[in-house]
């Protein structure tokens, strides 16, 4: 798909040296501009409004990918490429890997609390956006011409050349940025251990006089034949034990309850060895008969 | 079609961004409205750049987007250790600028 | 160029807050030492500046100048004129009393130490009033003088809210709280006050160019500097209005008995006689120098409130319970006559108003300050809990009635000569508010010896009866503030010399000419 | 020569200044410093008198100009003395029966600790009132005017353990206050007509301005007069003034201050002569006062209440007579002479029997005491027939030249004047007479005091008869020495034009007919309390005489209208200060309190809604930019 894009810009590149100051641009970007435009906007406020945060952060990488598009359309092709690898390949999944981490909290419904808000937010934005447009609408921009010359040497030496010489020092302040981001990241997650680790022995003590769970936990999925970590194992009287399944299940509410369960197990055997003796009663009763017969 | 379109659908985006980041709640919810609107910006550096036909509007989104990598990797940390810390990522636990 | 002297009469006090603030906290006694000879320092600089003043010689004297904001055209010029050099010599001459009036007002209490009150900085903090005050005095340029205006009221708001009466009714708290009120209440006037004054020093700055008193009154007068009628009106009222809080002017007086209420004695004179003295001294110097067309235009409405203070401070002061607050009325009634002496535009009434602020400034020291002897004596600022002092001491009750009998401006003491001159140079422009304003000198006469005989007279109340009576200190706070009310009463002739061409200056500043007598006018 | 005028004003006031700081130290010897500087003054005023005769007529005013005192532009006050036949008079009137009166004092004051501060407060009063008669201006008049008011303030009030004492100081000096204010502005009005008030040039330009100016300074100096002189409207006070001490209420409340009025009005002569109407009130004043004190002194039982009664109408005569210009200056001036004497020497008659009967003033508990203290009843005697104008003593001579001038004022004025001021004789007469028998005639009244010893009638000690006796030739002779051929008025001529005065009915008649009155009243007297016994207990008297004990209810009303209402006045605009004016910017402060209580709650701590406003912001300030590209 990238690589038709690319192609259909490409053409459109050529256009754009046909022209200089081109008034408008070709139809086919037109198309593609419509169709994956609409996408994206309704992509994004899927990203707003979508209950979950994984739904939003794929919807949010379903723009981005068209934002690329939309890139590489401008004759952006590197950026294009960058949008693709560094946004949608790294920090999206960034995003995904703290989503899970998180999992899912009280947080994520849509309901709001602070009085006014959502009205006022979506007042502001309205206006916001309404004022942005008029502002682009009265900047006449109606004539642009084409990155025809610019991408002449090819995008990416294009774009080398200027961070390499104009923009030398933001690009290494950038890189220094980036450093002490990644520090910062780390020293933010660390947790320093202050106090020594607990042995064995004194955790247990800690449980005996917390009067907790003495054993370690039981272990989920006694029944194997579905995925078992969302099923709460059994106690020994055949009760399930929520203590058995992760905490983001629990939270969730995605426990599959098995009470039902072992009653309808039960009585799908006992159909099963019906059915077995049923068959040999019959065989029998023809023994039977024939030998009544007889 | 006028490439003026890209700016149109830039100023759509960072607005949805932006009232995303005011209604949600959840923080991580929230930076990903943030990207939003960063990447608005960058559609429309670049719709920019092509329309003066020269290479420094992607100059400026690359920027943006090496910024924005930074600031995920901070963001996203501080948003795990604040939920380390008070077991919630909502934005609205962390009130504690109120008098 | 010359020795700076005006510097140094300003520079000196500061200096020495500096280093009494700086005693340790164990020398209580060398502090006091440090303060007194320090003030006494002061007053000889300041009889200097009086000796090389000239009362014939050019308008400012003793001038300097430095640049000090290029930028803005803030210089740090200072100059005297007669008014300014009398003041002067009032301030410097009351601070040494004030400071041995107040020898024991900061001592730190014995029985709850929790209220540690340092007496360094009760003496440093004086001395800073009166090096700002003093600077006010001496700056010819109104930005320099607006800083100095203003930052006086830091140290006074310490000395009301943290050094106050010790003899209050209610309990420590309650007293701590109503000395807060006090002073929270004395800071957010002037503080409105002054920052609406800043508005016109901005405004000022914006028509004429620059902060130089000297320049702009010149251009005024030759004419060079012409402003609209209403950009100088309003700027006038921006200045007027800050001075008519500072030298408290009927409806903007209600701080002043609050604050001298709770305040100790000594800091009350601070306030009345030497503090607000910069109000009506700014009146005189720049509102009416800078903004003369204006200054006539509000004449008749400024009269009128003054006219206001006068009768109502003077039935207030009739109305009060407590000592301090009838003088604290008594002295708005008398401000309202100096306002009045300033806004009558006859070199009489101006005159009499600059003496006014002088003789008012020692009468109401030498009252106030017997008054605080007898408040720590007794413990109460109540009149009702007195009676008899005069037979138990009668020395302090002689002072205190010549000190009332300075308060109804009796002829013979100085405040009489002021008033008089006042009232007739009032009269002389404005008949009927001169004549209503006669009255005050009746209501005057029932305050202060309504309070006389309720104190000092009938049968010894028993809580007075063991009461001492001046001791040597005291005497040598009170006996020579009565001696010089007594000699500028019957001789104020150096005061006048030194005062009458400033006041000439003034009045061709206003372009104003005293009403001709009616025989000469008719011939 | 006339350097020494300072002198006579300097010895007393030196004397105040070392009694009143010397200390304690100075408590034995002090009545005698006292004493002798006033007597030294009084030589002095002598010394000065004897080179006055020496002089003729014309040249017999002296000046001294001593020191600028309040240079002001446009505005000239010296400290200068003028000492002319008038001030002379005053001179030798005041040193004179305030050096006898130091004398009496040191016996009558003998028992008081404070003795020291009376006599320099009894000095005090002399340096002010020789300042008040000595000064050439009338701002240097004024001080000594407020210098006597102060004195007898001190005075009254010596006795300030008593609450009574006290107020009555305190609401002499008000009341005085009041009539300074008068004083005040009459000056103003000089300053603002003739641009000075220096005698001279005042009285001289008098001429050059309209009528209607004059009458209103003649009507302020009046009020002056009246707060001084205890005239009604504002006599009130002197009936309370004699809470002082006795030899006090005779110096300053009989012989010389309440004089002072007098002093000024005849002193500003050609003013009031420019200013008729002026003249007429002042009559009317003096006429009504002499009614009044008389009256008033009848009804009194305390002994120096009644005489101040007297003094009050003597007063009203003086005034009267001031009142009817150059006719009557002169005999103002003589009567008030004459009467310091006799008022004074009976004072102190009063005084040497409240001294004989422990300082008992009801003249019910006297009675008889003419065996018990012959020279005090001799000399109160004398006294009492000169001001009732015996012929040949004092008072007739000057009291009868009153009432001719008041007839020859002319016109239905005249006669009523005139009949006014018989009226009074007849009144004076009456009442002198009661006071005469119920105090030493009759049998003895005094009962045991409280305590339960007897009062012992004595005579005084000599230092205070002697001054009596002095006082007593002085009423005796002083009338006709002034009167027969003239000499007073010759001598005062110089100073206040005197004209003839020509009586519709001849001068023989008026003295006849005063003659009349005067039986008359000591007829009726003799009827009510010579014949049958005076009870101890005074009746219950007629409305009138009740009105008359309370001074005829003038001071119910001051106390109603301007006591009360003051107080209420005061204590209403306290509230008002406190409320109104405070509250109003207390108010305010609330309220910004209470609108910021309120933008607090905006704050809710919540990142979200803070980003909302910045969001907001953002959006308006696009739009303003818009706006701004628009436009």
């Amino acid at each position: 798909m990238t690589a038709q894009l690319a192609a259909h810009s490409g053409s459109f590149a050529v256009d754009a040296t046909t022209s200089l100051a081109a008034y408008s641009t070709s139809t086919g970007e037109a198309f593609q501009f419509w169709i994956l435009g609409t996408v994206a906007v309704i992509g994004a406020l899927c990203t707003v409004f979508m209950k979950k945060s994984v739904h939003s952060a794929l919807c949010l990488a379903g723009t981005m990918i068209i934002l690329a598009v939309f890139y590489l359309a401008n004759g952006a092709y590197f950026l294009g490429i960058v949008q693709v690898v560094v946004y949608t390949g790294a920090i999206m999944m960034l995003f995904l890997f703290v989503v899970m981490l998180v999992g899912v909290t009280a947080a994520d419904s849509l309901k709001e609390t602070i009085k006014g808000q959502r009205w006022l937010a979506l007042l502001c934005g309205l206006g916001f956006g309404i004022l942005l447009c008029a502002g682009i609408g009265n900047a006449s921009l109606n004539e642009f011409e084409g990155l025809a010359q610019a991408n002449a040497g090819g995008n990416v030496e294009g774009l080398a050349a200027l961070i390499f010489t104009k923009y030398v020092f933001a690009f290494e302040i950038t890189g220094a940025l980036l450093i002490t981001a990644a520090v910062g990241a780390m020293v933010l997650t660390h947790r320093e251990r202050t106090e020594r680790a607990k042995t064995q022995r004194e955790m247990a003590e800690e449980r005996v006089r917390a009067n907790k769970q003495l054993p370690p936990l039981p272990a989920p999925g006694v029944y194997a034949r579905h995925n078992a970590v969302d099923i709460a194992g059994l106690l020994p009287d055949g009760t399930p034990s929520e203590l058995t399944v992760i905490s983001t299940l629990r939270e969730r509410g995605q426990i599959r309850d098995v009470s039902d369960q072992a009653i309808k197990d039960l009585k799908a055997i006992e159909q099963r060895s019906e059915e077995r003796l049923g068959r040999e009663g019959h065989e029998e009763r023809k023994g039977r008969a024939e030998e009544a017969a007889k | 079609m006028n490439p003026v379109n890209y700016l149109y659908l830039a100023a759509l985006l960072f607005t949805i961004g932006a009232s995303g980041v005011l209604i949600r709640r959840n923080a991580i919810v929230v930076f990903m409205c943030i990207e939003l609107m960063l990447n608005a910006c960058n559609l429309a550096f670049v719709a920019f750049s092509r329309m003066h036909g020269n290479l420094d509007g992607q100059i400026i989104a690359f920027f943006t987007m090496v910024v924005a990598a930074a600031e995920v990797v901070v963001g996203l940390a501080i948003i795990v250790s604040l939920f380390r810390s008070r077991h919630s990522a909502s934005v609205d636990d962390a009130s504690l600028m109120k008098l | 160029m010359s020795f700076p002297l005006l510097t140094a009469t300003a520079a000196l006090p500061a200096i020495g807050a500096i280093a009494t603030a700086a005693v340790p906290a164990a020398r209580r006694t060398a502090a006091k030492w440090l303060a007194l000879l320090v003030s006494l320092a002061t007053l000889a600089l300041a009889v200097v500046v009086l000796v090389r003043f000239d009362p014939d010689g050019d308008r400012y004297q003793l001038t300097e100048s430095h640049a000090w904001i290029k930028d803005f055209g803030v210089r740090y010029e200072l100059g005297v004129d007669g008014i300014a050099v009398a003041l002067i010599a009032l301030t410097a001459l009351l601070i040494p009393f004030v400071i041995l009036a107040g020898w024991h007002d900061a001592d730190p209490l014995e029985t709850h130490s929790s209220r540690w009150r340092p007496t360094q900085g009760f003496f440093a903090l004086i001395l800073g009033v009166e090096a700002m005050v003093i600077i006010s005095f001496e700056a010819t340029d109104v930005f320099l003088f607006y800083i100095f205006f203003e930052a006086m009221l830091i140290p006074m708001y310490f000395l009301i809210g943290g050094f106050g009466d010790r003899a209050h009714a209610g309990s420590d708290e309650h007293a701590a709280a109503q000395r807060s009120y006090a002073a929270v209440k004395f800071l957010l006037y002037n503080l409105a006050g002054g920052l609406i004054m800043l508005a016109a020093v901005i405004g000022l700055y914006v028509v004429a160019g620059n902060f130089s008193l000297q320049e702009i009154a010149e251009a005024r007068a030759n004419g060079s500097l012409d402003m609209a009628t209403n950009t100088e009106r309003w700027l006038f009222l921006g200045f007027f209005f800050a001075f008519a809080v500072k030298a408290p002017l009927w409806p903007l007086h209600t701080w002043l008995p609050n604050a001298m209420g709770e305040a100790t004695a000594p800091v009350a004179v601070l306030i009345t006689a030497v503090v607000d003295k910069v109000g009506t001294f700014a009146m005189l110097r720049f509102c009416l120098q800078l903004f003369p067309e204006a200054s006539k235009w509000a004449t008749p409405a400024i009269l009128v409130l003054a006219l206001i203070s006068i009768i109502y401070g003077a039935l207030l002061a009739v109305g009060q319970r407590d000592i301090k607050r009838l003088v604290a009325y008594a002295s708005i009634s008398h401000f309202g006559f100096i306002i009045m002496g300033i806004f009558a535009m006859t070199s009489q009434g101006q005159s009499g108003a600059t003496l006014y602020m002088v003789n008012h400034g020692i009468s109401t020291a030498a009252l106030m300050l017997v008054a605080g002897f007898l408040i720590t004596r007794r413990g109460s600022r109540l009149i009702a809990d007195y009676g008899g002092v005069q037979k138990v001491a009668p020395v302090l009750a002689g002072t205190f009635l010549i000190g009332s009998l300075a308060t109804l401006s009796l002829p013979g003491l100085a405040p009489f000569v002021s008033e008089f001159l006042v009232l007739i140079g009032t009269f002389a422009r404005y008949p009927v508010i001169g004549i209503i304003a006669t009255f005050g000198i009746v209501l005057a006469a029932l305050y202060t010896l309504v309070l006389y005989q309720r104190t000092m007279t009938g049968p010894v109340k028993p809580e007075v009866s063991a009461m001492p009576d001046l001791k040597v200190r005291e005497l040598a706070v009170v006996a020579p503030l009565i001696a010089l009310l007594i000699f500028l009463g019957v001789y104020p002739k150096p005061l006048t010399d030194i005062v009458n061409p400033a006041v000439k200056q003034t009045m061709s500043d206003v372009h104003k000419k005293d009403p001709k007598p009616e025989v000469e006018a008719a011939k | 020569m006339e350097n020494l005028i300072a002198l006579l004003v300097a010895a007393p006031l030196l004397g105040a200044a070392v009694l009143l700081c010397g200390g304690r130290r100075l408590d034995p010897v002090g009545h005698w410093i006292g004493t002798v500087l006033a007597s030294a003054s009084f030589v002095i005023g002598a010394i000065l008198f004897a080179d006055m005769l020496g002089k003729d007529e014309e040249h017999r005013a002296l000046a001294q100009h001593l020191f600028s005192w309040i240079p002001v532009e446009g505005f000239q006050a010296d400290i200068a003395f003028q000492l002319d036949q008038l001030s002379m008079t005053f001179v030798l009137l005041i040193t004179g029966v305030g050096s006898l009166i130091h004398v009496y004092s040191i016996g009558y004051m003998e028992h008081d600790e404070r003795r020291r501060r009376f006599f320099g407060y009894l000095n005090l009063f002399l340096a002010a009132m020789l300042l008040l008669v000595l000064a050439d201006n009338y701002l240097l008049l004024y001080v000594g005017w407020e210098g006597v008011g102060l004195a007898s303030y001190l005075l009254i009030g010596f006795w300030q353990h008593k609450p009574s004492a006290a107020t009555a100081a305190k609401k002499a000096f008000l009341v005085n206050r009041v009539g300074d204010m008068g004083l005040s502005i009459a000056i103003m009005l000089m300053f603002t007509t003739f641009g000075t008030f220096a005698f001279g040039p005042v009285l001289e330009a008098t001429g050059e301005t309209g009528e209607g100016k004059l009458t209103a300074i003649g009507l302020m100096l009046l009020l002056a007069a009246c707060g001084k002189s205890a005239q009604v409207p504002l006599q009130s006070w002197l009936g309370d003034a004699m809470e002082g001490p006795t030899p006090v209420s005779a110096l300053i409340h009989a012989a010389t201050m309440v004089t002072a009025g007098v002093y000024l009005i005849v002193r500003s002569g050609e003013i009031f002569n420019a200013a008729p109407d002026a003249q007429l009130v002042t009559t009317v004043v003096g006429a009504v006062t002499l009614l009044f004190g008389a009256i008033v002194g009848c009804a009194k039982d305390d002994i120096k209440k009644a005489l101040a009664g007297s003094t009050m109408s003597q007063i009203g005569y003086m005034i009267l007579a001031a009142g009817l210009g150059p006719i009557g200056y002169v005999f103002a001036i003589m009567h008030l002479v004459t009467h310091g004497f006799f008022k004074a020497g009976l004072f102190l008659g009063a005084g040497s029997v409240m001294h004989g009967m422990n300082d008992e003033v009801d003249m019910r508990k006297y009675g008889g005491l003419r065996k018990h203290m012959p020279v005090t009843f001799v000399t109160f005697g004398l006294g009492y027939l000169a001001i009732i104008g015996f012929p040949g003593l004092s008072g007739f001579f000057s009291k009868d030249k009153i009432i001719e001038a008041a007839f020859a004022k002319g016109g239905t004025e005249g006669w009523i004047l005139g009949g006014v001021a018989l009226l009074g004789a007849a009144i004076t007469a009456f009442y002198m007479t009661r006071v005469m028998l119920m105090t030493f005639f009759g049998e003895k009244r005094w009962q045991p005091d409280e305590h339960g010893h007897e009062p012992h009638p004595h005579e005084s000690p000599k230092s205070m008869t002697i001054p009596m006796i002095v006082l007593a030739f002085g009423s005796v002779f002083a009338g006709g020495f002034f009167g027969i051929g003239d000499r007073f008025l010759h001598w005062l001529e110089p100073v206040t034009e005197h004209t003839h005065g020509h009586p519709p009915i001849g001068a023989t008649t008026v003295t006849l007919s005063t003659m009349v009155v005067l039986v008359i009243g000591v007829g009726l007297a003799y009827l009510q309390y010579g014949r049958r016994p005076v009870p101890v207990v005074a009746p219950r008297g007629s409305l009138l005489t009740r009105a008359a004990r309370r001074d005829l209810l003038q001071d119910d009303f001051n106390h109603v209208v301007l006591v009360r209402g003051g107080e209420h006045l005061t204590r209403s605009l306290v509230y008002v200060d406190h409320t109104l004016v405070d509250g109003v910017v207390n108010g305010t402060a609330a309220s910004m309190g209470g609108l910021s209580g309120r933008l607090r709650k905006l704050q809710n701590g919540y990142a979200r809604s803070y980003a909302v406003s910045m969001f907001g912001g953002a959006a308006i300030l696009i739009a303003a930019t818009l706006l701004m590209r628009a436009v």
